[in-house]
């Protein structure tokens, strides 16, 4: 057993952050990680960070910007706390010595990005969130905050109350992946959730392995409402075999799209007119796949990106890693041969519901970066809003965690204020009723006992694994790859009802195979079976909020399309989509975007650039 | 400063110290082969001819210096090479001692026969 | 790391010394141990067969060794056949003879894109990125090991540990004397001094590079090129200011410092990251040098 | 090249096959240093019977009195297994000076991005000087 103020479950952007903030609000703060810090998949990020620096740019402008990005369904307050707090985490990011490019006179860089009325994306060559990353986690070793790092966390002690609201979370449970030993965490403060993107539930995506949506699933079944797990972005140009992205700036520079047949089908098929191939990222994924769905892929899976034409000198100039990628990851020549590419999953715009500070609907649990949904992104992420995200709600989280006042939240968590039930009717059964799942809230026999319920919840852990490696039955890689193959055909950037229904039969089909999963690998020494065993149960919990969300939300907003409802609704759509876990029962229900800001109100125009 | 001066730790030092004799040692080295058995044949060495050329103080002094180098540049090296190989402890400093006796029986040996050739210490 | 004693013995199974006496939870995990074991066999021999039917499989070989799992105590190398599409990586290989073949099959892994550093392994004998090694580019069969001079956990797994603590040896974090005045006002770095810095900053903490390295490998208290290379990174910024690159330079000026690099260069031949350590590591043998003879 | 234990069928040894230019370079360069060391101590051992030869000591050789120094130096320079050991000490010395430079050049940051072909010229010319020098070697040896 350990025991700290606050636990920062994550070791990303988000969750370095928190716990440095936490730990200058003068808590004592422990890091728990399945990964070592600098493997997170912040490290991942090119592009760059969006901040408002400049005496010509205003918090303001990037709030605008950031509302209609969103396809108005960000949280004004939120997305005015990321744009004013952005400047100063990113000059504390430089103080802290993370090397940003430069201008000539000495002052960090910035560059345009796609919705953004001012270069205001500041970045560290195509490598921003790997410095990012390590920059902090430097300063963490240099406050020599305890990290336990390779410990994957396997559910959250949180009390059973009847409702949510009154429950209360007091510690995490967590699994050592050298070592097999199971144990508790208690946070006397708070625990933070970190724990990232949720890429895995789809088979082709930019995401990291590791990015299995533990927190989000975790919170859930505890009791916490997920938040527009609708809204998935698909990044255009992702390589086929890997996923590894390939930047928008090779079409930035003039790369071409063609299909099979040479066609270049931006303009040929008229999918964007006016801007061909530098079109929004949802307009050229959802062009890709129309290609290769009717047939004119290439190898029917992908088409081609093609830069040959710009010139040697000019590709080595400006985007000689793309050479390296594509030659690293797919083994193809830039120079001499164009590129596969395909849509590919990037980002989750939802998650775990929290309010401004990251506090969630249960007491003492708080949740930043990609796993949690403030919601600043609403329908559609901006290209550099994420990483800020990290930045400004992770240090929020850890401050308030750490019991710094704050102040009053202006947005409201679970089912509190003008919240609405939704009268969606599912055809298939959803959820899990029986109390089979591992997280404590979820109507398995744990105690309301703040004290007690970490122990209790260790024995439950205990038991879980225990049965886990010593039954036999299926692997659990089979089931993964089922869930994120249905989710790849039908959940993707093309939605219609028929589809989404027959992709819940499949999850419930995907529930009733995993009640008899197994582990074939007996040891306690490094078992990533069982990991991967435990993290697959929680892609299951993902697939299906979001398939839900999906089905119910008819209309087409941001990422979102649905084949039947080709517009935006905002008479009856203006409001995120909320999934509570109910003891296995999952239920939907709804509550009002916030579009009220500070100053003004952000009212809906329509999204065209 | 005099920590400053002190900072200069023997680590650094010895690196020096093996690059200067290097690069010492490749001009005399190269001078050497070159007179023994390019100018000279090294068969048809004697003693009258090496004590000629050593009655004379600067190809003594260079000699000696010759020595003097090698020896530390090849002891250095040899010291070097086991520390690198994890050599810790007490058995690096008998080690070192070991080295630094060898190279005093060297060099004393080394300048004996020099002085034997030269006729004494040649003023 | 190589001067440690070995630990094999001493991890001997938890559930092993839980009883004496065989509960029934050990003899129904021994039960299906033996189970799954005859069921890979089964499998790779099926696999084997197809293989030879088919021309378009790879072959691999890949270390194995569990301390706690019977039959793995003893080190081994296990085939198998993977079939061969365009762009595949090691790392695909062997996700998919894991998930394939033998779930047991253990190897760090996470961005599949060069960035996290988890899966530097020692592919046909050197050490490479396996998410980053095109299958395409290596000869037949291909031979999978732990990086060399490291503890072996668990198949491909090694104790990252000693990298850990060298690398943090350094005092790897920026620190400097004086901020500028403004609240939002940012310290300036010229673009010459970034471009100089820049390559160092690349590191992903893969410890290719540690293991490559022979120095490394015989004295476990060497520094290490990574941390070296850390350590450039900030005593070349020219924003810490000259009094703290002063201290930088005591620390790497140590006995186990950049004097035990022996400009072997294969460090900086494996690093995935291109990053050019022997020079930077030659830079600051160079720049302690200087530094110390100024005072003379 | 220690492990920390043994790994069954891994044998570290095999592992030069994979070596490249630097870690050759510096495996020879460590092989010449201690030759050429072992050879200064064999080498002032010879030359000091200079010293009983100062002193008037002399030895039969080839049918004459000879001085104990010329003497032990004709006589094994008489010997072909010595001149081919010269020779060898030779390619010896010669590789270390053109590595050794090579190092020194290095260790300046000069030409750090050809240390591989640097390494491959040191052994291409010395093997070019030890064939040139062969004939003033081994002259009069038989
Ligand atoms: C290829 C790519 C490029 C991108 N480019 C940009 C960009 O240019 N600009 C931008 O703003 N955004 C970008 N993004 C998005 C942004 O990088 C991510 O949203 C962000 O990094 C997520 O950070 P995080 O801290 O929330 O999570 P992560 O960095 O993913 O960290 C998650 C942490 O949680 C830990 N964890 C997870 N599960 C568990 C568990 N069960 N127990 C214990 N620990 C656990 C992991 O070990 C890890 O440390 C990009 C994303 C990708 C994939
Ligand atoms: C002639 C010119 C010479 C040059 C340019 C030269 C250069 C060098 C250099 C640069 C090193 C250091 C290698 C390192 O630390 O990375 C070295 C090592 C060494 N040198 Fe020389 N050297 C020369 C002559 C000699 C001579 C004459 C001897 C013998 C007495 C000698 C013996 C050694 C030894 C033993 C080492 C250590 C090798 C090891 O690392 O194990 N060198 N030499
Ligand atoms: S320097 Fe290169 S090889 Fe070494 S740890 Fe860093 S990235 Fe890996
Ligand atoms: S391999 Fe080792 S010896 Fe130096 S150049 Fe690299 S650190
Ligand atoms: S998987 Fe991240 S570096 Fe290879």
């Amino acid at each position: 057993m350990h025991e700290h103020d606050v636990i920062v479950v994550g070791a990303g952007g988000a969750g370095l952050r928190a716990a440095i903030a936490a730990q200058e609000a003068g808590a004592d703060v422990a890091i728990v990680s399945k990964l070592h810090p600098v493997r997170s998949h912040t490290g991942a990020a090119e592009g760059g960070i969006n901040a408002a620096l400049r005496d010509a740019d205003s918090w303001e402008d990037h709030a605008y910007d950031t509302m209609k990005g969103s396809d108005y369904l960000g949280d004004a307050p939120a997305v005015e706390a990321l744009c004013q707090e952005s400047p100063e985490e990113v000059i504390q990011l430089e103080h802290w010595g993370m090397p940003f490019s430069r201008e000539e006179d000495g002052r960090v860089s910035q560059r345009p990005f796609g919705g953004l009325s001012f270069p205001r994306t500041t970045y560290a060559g195509a490598e921003t969130g790997h410095q990012m990353l390590h920059t902090m986690y430097e300063q963490v070793v240099k406050r020599g905050i305890t990290v336990y790092d390779e410990w994957h966390v396997m559910e959250l002690a949180v009390t059973d109350e009847e409702d949510p609201a009154d429950r209360t979370c007091h510690g995490v449970v967590a699994y050592d992946i050298q070592s097999g030993e199971i144990s508790g965490f208690r946070a006397d403060n708070g625990v933070i959730l970190a724990t990232g993107g949720m890429g895995q539930v789809f088979d082709h995506t930019t995401n990291a392995v590791a990015n299995t949506g533990d927190g989000v699933a975790m919170a859930y079944r505890a009791g916490v409402p997920m938040e527009d797990m609708e809204f998935i972005q698909f990044h255009p140009t992702t390589l086929p075999s890997t996923g590894v992205l390939i930047s928008e700036g090779v079409r930035g520079e003039g790369g071409i799209l063609y299909n099979e047949d040479g066609e270049r089908f931006m303009f040929e098929h008229g999918y964007a007119n006016n801007d061909g191939e530098l079109a929004s990222r949802d307009v050229v994924s959802r062009a890709e796949l129309t290609e290769v769905n009717e047939g004119r892929g290439i190898e029917d899976e992908y088409v081609h990106l093609d830069m040959r034409h710009l010139g040697e000198e000019r590709i080595l100039d400006r985007l000689e890693n793309i050479l390296h990628l594509a030659e690293d990851f797919e083994g193809a020549d830039g120079l001499t041969e164009p590129m596969p590419v395909k849509p590919g999953q990037h980002y989750a715009m939802g998650g775990i519901e929290t309010n401004e500070f990251g506090e969630t609907a249960i007491g003492g649990l708080y949740a930043a970066g990609e796993c949690a949904c403030a919601s600043v992104h609403g329908a559609n992420r901006l290209g550099g809003n994420a990483l800020p995200e990290l930045i400004v709600f992770g240090k929020r989280a850890g401050r308030h965690a750490a019991g710094e006042e704050m102040g009053e939240a202006e947005v409201t968590t679970g089912k509190e204020g003008d919240w609405e039930p939704a009268d969606y009717e599912f055809e298939v059964e959803v959820g899990e009723t029986g109390g089979q799942g591992p997280a404590a809230a979820d109507g398995g026999a744990v105690a309301t006992d703040p004290d007690g319920v970490l122990e209790a919840e260790v024995e439950r852990a205990k038991a879980r694994v225990e049965e886990l490696l010593s039954r036999e039955g299926r692997n659990h890689a089979e089931i993964r790859s089922k869930v994120q193959e249905t989710m790849t055909a039908n959940v993707n950037v093309f939605r219609e009802e028929g589809r989404l229904e027959e992709t819940l039969g499949d999850l419930r089909e995907a529930r009733e195979a995993y009640k008899d999963v197994a582990v074939s690998d007996p040891s306690r020494t490094f078992n990533t079976d069982l990991i991967h065993t435990m993290e697959t149960r929680n892609i299951l919990d993902i697939a299906e909020a979001l398939t839900m969300g999906a089905l119910a939300r008819e209309e087409f907003r941001g990422a979102h399309w649905r084949k039947e409802h080709q517009e935006r609704k905002d008479e009856n759509w203006l409001k995120h989509t909320l999934v509570s876990w109910n003891d296995g029962e999952p239920e939907l229900w709804y509550k009002p975007t916030i579009l009220e800001g500070e100053n003004k109100t952000y009212e809906p125009k329509n999204r065209s650039y | 400063m005099a920590e400053r001066y002190s900072s200069f730790k023997s680590g650094g030092r010895m690196w020096l110290l093996q690059r200067v004799t290097a690069a010492f040692l490749l001009v005399v080295l190269a001078f050497h082969f070159f007179l023994l058995h390019f100018v000279h044949h090294a068969d048809e060495v004697t003693l009258a001819a090496s004590s000629a050329r050593m009655e004379q103080l600067s190809y003594y002094s260079l000699m000696v210096l010759f020595l003097v180098t090698a020896t530390f540049h090849g002891v250095n090296g040899v010291y070097n090479a086991l520390i690198n190989q994890g050599l810790t402890g007490t058995k690096r400093t008998v080690v070192k001692w070991t080295l630094v006796a060898a190279s005093v029986v060297l060099l004393f040996q080394g300048i004996r026969t020099a002085n034997a050739w030269a006729g004494g210490f040649p003023l | 790391m190589s001067t440690q004693t070995p630990t094999q013995t001493e991890e001997s199974s938890e559930t092993d010394a839980e009883a004496d006496a065989p509960s029934k939870g050990d003899e129904r995990r021994d039960e299906k141990r033996r189970r799954a074991a005859e069921e890979r066999a089964r499998r790779q021999a099926e696999e084997a067969e197809k293989a030879a039917a088919d021309e378009e499989t790879v072959e691999l070989k890949v270390f194995r060794y569990d301390p706690e799992v019977e039959g793995k105590q003893e080190p081994r190398f296990d085939t198998f056949h993977v079939p061969f599409t365009k762009g595949m990586t090691v790392l695909d290989a062997l996700m998919y003879s894991r998930d394939t073949y033998d779930s047991s099959l253990t190897f760090r892994h996470s961005c599949r894109q060069a960035v996290c550093g988890s899966d530097a392994m020692f592919v046909n004998g050197g050490q490479k990125l396996a998410c980053k090694t095109q299958i395409s580019e290596l000869e037949e069969p291909i031979r999978v090991e732990p990086l060399p001079h490291a503890e072996v956990r668990k198949d491909l797994v090694v104790d990252m540990e000693h990298f850990y603590d060298q690398m943090e040896a350094v005092e790897p974090y920026f620190q400097t004397n004086e901020y500028p005045d403004g609240e939002l006002e940012e310290q300036r770095q010229t673009r010459e001094n970034r471009e100089k810095i820049k390559m160092s900053t690349r590191c992903i903490w893969c410890s290719a590079c540690m293991s490559s390295c022979n120095i490394a490998a015989g004295d476990n208290e060497y520094l290490g090129p990574a941390a070296i290379n850390k350590a450039y990174r900030f005593a070349m910024d020219e924003r810490e200011g000259e009094d703290i690159k002063q201290k930088r330079l005591e620390i790497i000026e140590q006995e186990h410092g950049v004097w035990r690099c022996q400009t072997q260069f294969s460090c900086t031949e494996v690093c995935p990251k291109d990053i050019p350590l022997t020079e930077h590591i030659q830079e600051l043998k160079r720049e302690a040098v200087k530094n110390n003879l100024k005072f003379w | 090249m220690s492990q920390s234990y043994n790994r069954g069928l891994i044998e570290d040894f095999s592992r030069w096959r994979e070596f490249e230019a630097g870690m050759w370079a510096w495996i020879f360069h460590k092989f010449t240093g201690w030759v050429l060391i072992g050879y200064l101590f064999t080498h002032i051992a010879v030359l000091s019977t200079a010293i009983p030869a100062a002193n008037g000591a002399t030895m039969m050789f080839q049918g004459s009195e000879t001085d104990v120094f010329t003497g032990t130096i004709v006589s094994l320079e008489g010997l072909l297994l010595v001149r081919i050991l010269e020779v060898g000490l030779l390619a010896v010395a010669v590789f270390h000076m053109l590595n050794g430079t090579r190092l020194l050049l290095v260790d300046l940051g000069i030409g750090l991005e050809a240390q591989d072909k640097s390494f491959y010229a040191s052994l291409i010319l010395t093997g070019a000087i030890t064939v040139a020098s062969v004939p003033t070697f081994i002259a009069g040896a038989f």
